[in-house]
């Protein structure tokens, strides 16, 4: 049980993960799910990058010299973070588009709505 | 190489296809038919002389799709019928079908099923069997439905579903049986051997989930009930079906089953022949009883068939060599016997177009040769000496007394009994009903259709007195196996 | 050089569908990515050749030690999945280029082309990947692109489906990275095979962690492939799409995931392992509730792209059942079950797509008759119905036998009732357009014999796909004794 | 919008500072924090208050979305073509690029222009992306 | 109802999250498994091979330019997907 006061940074990772799922799953506006799915990449990233951290060591930029290998932080996951991070912006922006196109179709963005609305316009 | 044994199988398939893409004129599609039959029947002689127990190995696919032709004594005996009572079927059903057109879909079919079960006829082991067996299930789905009505596509659509449950339990068992015993391949006195020792509850599982899947073809009691609904179908190819293809090598597959792949010395071992007795004599009495009460003439046959097949698996679940004989004899004397019931309705239902018991008062007398040659193959079927019903049945009864079971006997007698009762009947109302004052000229159907008839009844007639040369055959074949 | 070709592989395809994008004319994008794809099969080939001589080709890229560059692993499995993959991708677009102009507008076209390179260069990139996180994202690419070529249609449907399979996919996604970022946690690798060389002494410390990590993978990839309880985007999705769209996503993509499920509990943890949790039995579960439901569901559609859509649901549950058995033949059937499916399925597909435009509507009991127009095309579809009900020789009757004689070997011998009750279920729904389509008289009369046929040339690429399928089947032998992860 | 005085103002002020500030991110990217993605965003976000501020046409007159794309994919191409002479050039034995003297500008082979390849991609998506949201059609 | 259920489904989640990292190594520890010969090679050689002064830009486009190139890709895609989307 500690380790979990011990590994604030994950548990907080987690609770945000759980957070954003609560507002994917509960709400049926569209661009509040997607503020969910943006809330969960987030805590996915905040918890690979506390995998990185160690304590009392400096960001993996060579400043003058360098300054031996234990003195740098593990430089892995951010590198692997930026990645992600630009991924989760496009999916964002697609599903922001897709929400834009689904409200000139429909004029909501409630998705319970729309998806009842199947059956009438099978075209 | 023996891949003459190939030629009966792919002749007819060729040959079908052929007249299915090319659709050739009336005459010389039945000039066509007619000789591919003929051939074919001539191939199999060809191959009872030359090619007996030979080889022909088709594809391995692995080690258990290995697909090979192994054509023996039993098997040959089968071909020989199959390919024998195609010929007539063949005259019977020009006449029959008429001039209509797009038949050449029917004959198509018609001559597929011929190789398929010929190919059913040859194979060497159970994997082959299994995959003509769907074949045939596939090819003659749409004989079944060939009037294309609405009925006619029910009919065929529970033919297929009860044929595909069967083969779906029969899958089932042989790969049960594959995981035992790592083969499949067909030898007189079973592949099991003593493997049965120690885990006899797998082979009871798998000899009744093949007795039973292999049982849904044979008109087995509780699957029964597609036989009599496929009477939709036009008179030959309910002949063929119900007298000789499908019905006929459900049971010869079970025959396979019963004394080539697990051996009748397991299957005693496991008991399992007690329940499937229970079941193979309820099929007999169920039959028969039903066959009273059809006022369609089709249909009373069509139950009638269901209980003579209980005969012939009588001989499949009492394991005594002369009721192997009994039952194999059957099995030959009830196709001739059948296919000549069925001609004659059918002549009657294309002349006359009667299909119904009261309808046909006094149509003796409008066509004697007809009824007449009814009259024989019904007296036949009843089992009165000397015809060879009685033959078959005798050797049955036999059978079931050497291995000491009084019920066999009794049963057959009774269902003798029941036999006469739906049969005598027809005659009795075709000769007798109706007003003998009035004249009526004699209209009897034209040659195709009326030599076949009256071959087929002499046939029957001549093997009653003279079975011995079949016996014998039989006799080797059944010596291998006790 | 020739070790190099996956990487060749994936370069090229992104390349061109780069240069793709600068290019106006419909018809050079055709011929451009036609090309493209077809060079990238002929490369397949010499591929599997050489994997077939030495049994591994492993190349790292960006480094030559596998620690610090990315590492691509090409077993026989991944070569062979990759040959047919690109196969069928090749068929799929000469499929198209006749009868895509029906569905989608001139102005959309090209973009299916060039989505469709990035789609194939992300599929393979999946398979032929050793890094955890390089396979990440390859899988965002994949979902992107296929989002894409769904949309293609602009109908309120494929938006909707879309929608729906975006939001589902992108949790997957997150829970798949969630997953990664423990297991780094815990060995500190991205190498799944240096992993799997921590893992193996270390798991008994974090027993909980990697039920954790199973779990998140196996329900991670789950959303992706659509196996049972997760698939309710797939329908939508595959049925709505225009029909090369839905062959390629029914046929190829959502079998990419579980081929990355498999590299996951089977190369970085091992059979062992992963036997030792409870993860194996809720696979099982869901393989065989997918094998029953999805044919059931399949059995109740009333239209024909949705009825093929779920029965992939339930083909899928072949799959993963072939995976939860946890032995290694288990293992080479899925894989095998992977390629027969493949090519099937997207024959199917094609062919429906023809049944509709030939039609003009998606409904089943349209389709009466169908067989009098077109016998051969129904022919072939017939073909693809007989291996998924299980005619013995088809790929579907021996995955059939093989995962039945499976469960022996693990004994759990009531299992093959259920392989055996889907196949049935199987029957139940494929026949009847069959039946209805060549016999019944009332269903054929007034249809024209063979109005207006379709050139042979048109139907080469399905039936190409078919007769790989036999050739597969026939083959099964030699191949099912190749695959192992 | 109705475009204010003060904005437009300030914007001739502002934006070629943003601009400026994302090229030196950019070109930055080998010695500090920052890299192309980061630097590209700069460009982006420069583009897409000129759009907010002076309109669709101005920046269109510039920055027309042929253009853009063209950038995009000429872009991506070269990246593509640089990485996959760097993924072969360890199996080929081929030269690797000078690294330069360390801590310069002009060091560290590849990574420079890589960097602005991407930098270009990323800006040149994210004003088209901006520019389809806000008129919601192509 | 909903809302209860997807309640109930969050909270079970975020429970077994918390499972797994109160079994995970502590936080910010400099022997945790994640500090391992990877990222010490990483942080030796990069300025050295690469010659960049900034290690994480040397990974992503050196060591790990798979990755970014795909990402990339990624962004194309997005853009395609999202042209085709708005075209009328």
């Amino acid at each position: 049980m500690d380790i979990i006061l011990t590994n604030y940074f994950e548990t907080g990772a987690v609770i945000l993960f759980g957070v954003g799922f609560a507002t994917l799953m509960l709400h049926r506006n569209l661009i509040k799910k997607i503020i969910g799915m943006n809330i969960m990449d987030t805590a996915i990233f905040l918890f690979f990058i506390a995998k990185g951290y160690i304590k009392g060591k400096d960001a993996p930029i060579i400043i003058n010299s360098f300054k031996g290998v234990d003195s740098y932080i593990n430089p892995i996951p951010s590198a692997l973070m930026l990645t992600g991070i630009v991924v989760a912006v496009t999916t964002t922006a697609f599903a922001l588009a897709l929400t834009i196109k689904l409200y000139n179709h429909y004029q909501t963005v409630d998705l319970e709505v729309i998806l009842r609305m199947r059956g009438e316009n099978n075209d | 190489m023996n891949l003459e044994i190939l030629l009966p199988i792919l002749l007819p398939l060729i040959v079908g296809l052929a007249v299915g893409i090319l659709k050739p004129s009336y005459d010389k599609r039945n000039k066509i038919i007619i000789a591919t039959t003929v051939i074919n029947f001539f191939l199999v002689l060809y191959i009872l002389i030359f090619k007996t127990n030979k080889i022909l190995h088709l594809i391995k696919i692995n080690e258990f799709l290995d697909l090979y032709l192994y054509p023996d004594k039993t098997g040959i005996i089968f071909a020989i019928l199959v390919s024998s009572l195609w010929i007539f079927t063949t005259f019977y059903s020009i006449d029959y079908m008429g001039r209509k057109n797009n038949l050449s879909k029917f004959f198509m079919f018609f001559l597929i099923t011929e190789g398929i079960t010929l190919g059913i006829a040859f194979s060497g082991n159970l994997i082959t069997l299994y995959l003509f067996y769907e074949l045939l299930t596939l090819s003659t789905f749409p004989l079944v439905i060939e009037k294309g009505s609405e009925l006619a596509l029910n009919a065929g659509k529970k033919y297929l579903i009860y044929s595909f449950c069967g083969a779906t339990m029969v899958l089932f068992g042989v790969i049960l049986l594959f995981s035992q015993t790592q083969n499949l391949s067909f030898i007189p006195g079973g592949i099991v051997g003593s493997l049965v020792y120690g885990n006899k509850d797998i082979f009871l599982m798998v000899y009744l989930l093949l007795f039973l899947g292999f049982g849904v073809k044979a008109a087995l009691v509780p699957f029964h009930s597609w036989l009599p609904s496929a009477m939709v179908a036009p008179t030959p190819v309910s002949s063929l079906l119900h007298a000789v293809a499908v019905v006929k090598s459900g049971i010869f597959a079970l025959g396979r089953m019963t004394y080539y792949v697990l051996g009748w010395k397991v299957i005693e071992f496991t008991e399992g022949n007690k329940y499937t007795l229970v079941l193979v004599l309820l099929t007999i009495l169920m039959g028969s009883f039903l066959a009273m009460h059809q006022e369609n003439l089709k249909r009373r046959l069509a139950y009638s068939t269901i209980s003579q097949l209980g005969y012939i698996m009588l001989a499949l679940v009492v394991f005594d060599s002369s009721s192997y004989v009994g039952g194999m004899l059957h099995m030959l004397f009830h196709a001739t016997i059948k296919i000549t019931l069925f001609f004659c309705v059918g002549a009657i239902m294309h002349y006359e177009n009667k299909t119904e018991l009261h309808e046909i008062a006094g149509i003796g007398k409008k066509m004697p040769k007809t009824m007449i040659s009814f009259t024989v193959a019904s007296i036949c079927l009843i089992g009165i000496p000397p015809t060879n019903g009685f033959v078959s049945k005798w050797f049955l009864a036999i059978g079931g007394l050497e291995q000491g079971s009084y019920l066999v006997p009794i049963i057959l007698l009774l269902s003798a009994f029941f036999t006469a009762g739906y049969l005598i009947p027809v005659i009795s109302t075709a000769f007798f009903k109706g007003n003998p004052a009035q004249e009526v000229e004699i209209s009897e159907p034209n040659n195709f259709m009326l030599v076949p008839i009256i071959l087929l009844a002499s046939i029957n007639v001549i093997l009653g007195f003279f079975p011995n040369a079949i016996i014998d055959t039989i006799q080797l074949a059944a010596d291998k196996l006790f | 050089m020739i070790n190099y070709i996956p990487i060749i592989n994936i370069l090229i395809l992104i390349l061109f569908s780069f240069v793709m994008m600068l290019i106006k004319k419909n018809n050079i994008v055709k011929f451009i990515s036609l090309a493209s794809n077809v060079f990238i099969f002929l490369l397949s080939i010499l591929l599997v050749k050489k994997v077939l001589i030495e049994e591994v080709i492993t190349l790292s890229i960006g480094n030559p030690s596998n620690l610090l560059g990315i590492e691509f692993y090409v077993g026989k499995s991944e070569a062979l999945v990759g040959l047919v993959f690109t196969f069928v991708m090749v068929m799929i677009l000469w499929y198209s280029k006749f009868n895509l102009e029906k569905e989608v507008e001139e102005n959309r076209l090209s973009f299916f082309y060039i989505l469709i390179n990035i789609l194939l260069a992300s599929l393979l990139g999946v398979i032929y990947t050793n890094d955890l996180f390089n396979s990440y994202v390859f899988i965002e690419v994949s979902t992107l692109s296929a989002c894409g070529i769904i949309i293609l249609k602009d109908k309120k449907e494929n938006i909707k489906a879309t929608v729906k399979y975006l939001i589902m996919s992108t949790i997957g996604s997150g829970l798949v990275l969630m997953a990664i970022a423990y297991i780094y946690s815990i060995t500190g690798h991205l190498n799944i095979s240096n992993i799997h060389e921590i893992i193996i002494n270390n798991y008994q410390f974090h027993r909980n962690a990697v039920l954790i990590i199973l779990g998140l993978f196996t329900v991670g990839l789950g959303i992706k492939s659509a196996v049972f309880p997760l698939h309710s985007w797939l329908p939508d999705a595959h049925s709505s799409a225009p029909t090369p769209a839905s062959a390629a996503l029914s046929a190829l993509v959502i079998k990419v995931y579980v081929f990355m499920l498999m590299k996951v509990l089977f190369r970085m943890f091992s059979y062992e392992i992963v036997n030792s949790f409870i993860i194996m039995d809720i696979i099982l579960l869901l393989g065989s509730m997918g094998m029953i439901f999805g044919s059931i569901m399949a059995i109740m559609q009333k239209e024909l792209k949705r009825m093929v859509a779920y029965s992939s649901v339930a083909q899928m549950g072949y799959i993963v059942f072939g995976i939860g058995l946890g032995t290694i033949s288990g293992t080479a059937i899925a894989i095998y079950h992977i390629i027969g499916h493949a090519v099937t399925k997207s024959s199917l597909f094609l062919i429906s797509g023809l049944f509709i435009k030939k039609t003009g509507s998606k409904k089943i009991e349209d389709l009466k008759g169908i067989g009098r127009e077109m016998p051969f095309t129904l022919g072939l579809f017939t073909l693809g119905a007989f291996s998924m009900v299980g005619i013995p020789i088809l790929p579907g009757f021996i995955s059939k036998w093989y995962l039945s004689l499976t469960c022996i070997e693990v004994g759990r011998v009531p299992l093959i009732l259920i392989i055996l009750a889907s196949s049935l279920l199987n029957l139940l729904y494929y026949f009847p357009i069959v039946i209805n389509g060549y016999f019944g008289n009332e269903n054929l009369e007034g249809k024209i014999y063979k109005s207006k046929k379709i050139p042979f040339v048109r139907l080469l690429p399905i039936f190409l796909l078919v007769l790989s399928m036999i050739v597969i089947g026939g083959m099964s032998y030699n191949l099912i004794g190749l695959f192992s992860i | 919008m109705n475009k204010d005085i003060i904005l437009k103002e300030v914007g001739k002020i502002i934006i070629p500072l943003v601009q400026l500030f994302g090229i030196y991110v950019i070109i930055n990217g080998h010695l500090s924090p920052g890299g192309g993605f980061s630097g590209g965003t700069v460009l982006g976000t420069s583009l897409i208050i000129m759009h907010l501020i002076y309109g669709e046409d101005l920046v269109r007159s510039i920055y027309s979305r042929k253009k853009l794309l063209v950038g995009i994919s000429s872009s991506l191409i070269f990246y593509t073509i640089i990485k996959g002479y760097s993924f072969l050039s360890y199996e080929l034995e081929l030269p690797h690029p000078p690294l330069g003297n360390f801590g310069s500008i002009l060091s560290a082979g590849f990574i420079l222009p890589l960097n602005i390849a991407v930098g270009i991609v990323v800006a040149c998506v994210f004003y088209i992306i901006f520019s389809i949201f806000i008129k919601d059609e192509v | 109802m909903r809302k209860i259920s997807a309640s109930l489904i969050t909270i079970i989640l975020i429970s077994i999250l918390l499972i797994g990292v109160s079994d995970l190594p502590e936080f910010g520890k400099e022997n945790n498994p994640s500090n391992n010969i990877l990222s010490k090679t990483y942080i030796e050689n990069t300025s050295k091979e690469t010659g960049a002064a900034n290690i994480v830009t040397g990974i992503i486009l050196d060591y790990r330019a798979l990755d970014t190139l795909m990402e990339a890709t990624v962004l194309f895609s997005g853009v395609t997907v999202i042209i085709l989307l708005f075209k009328v």
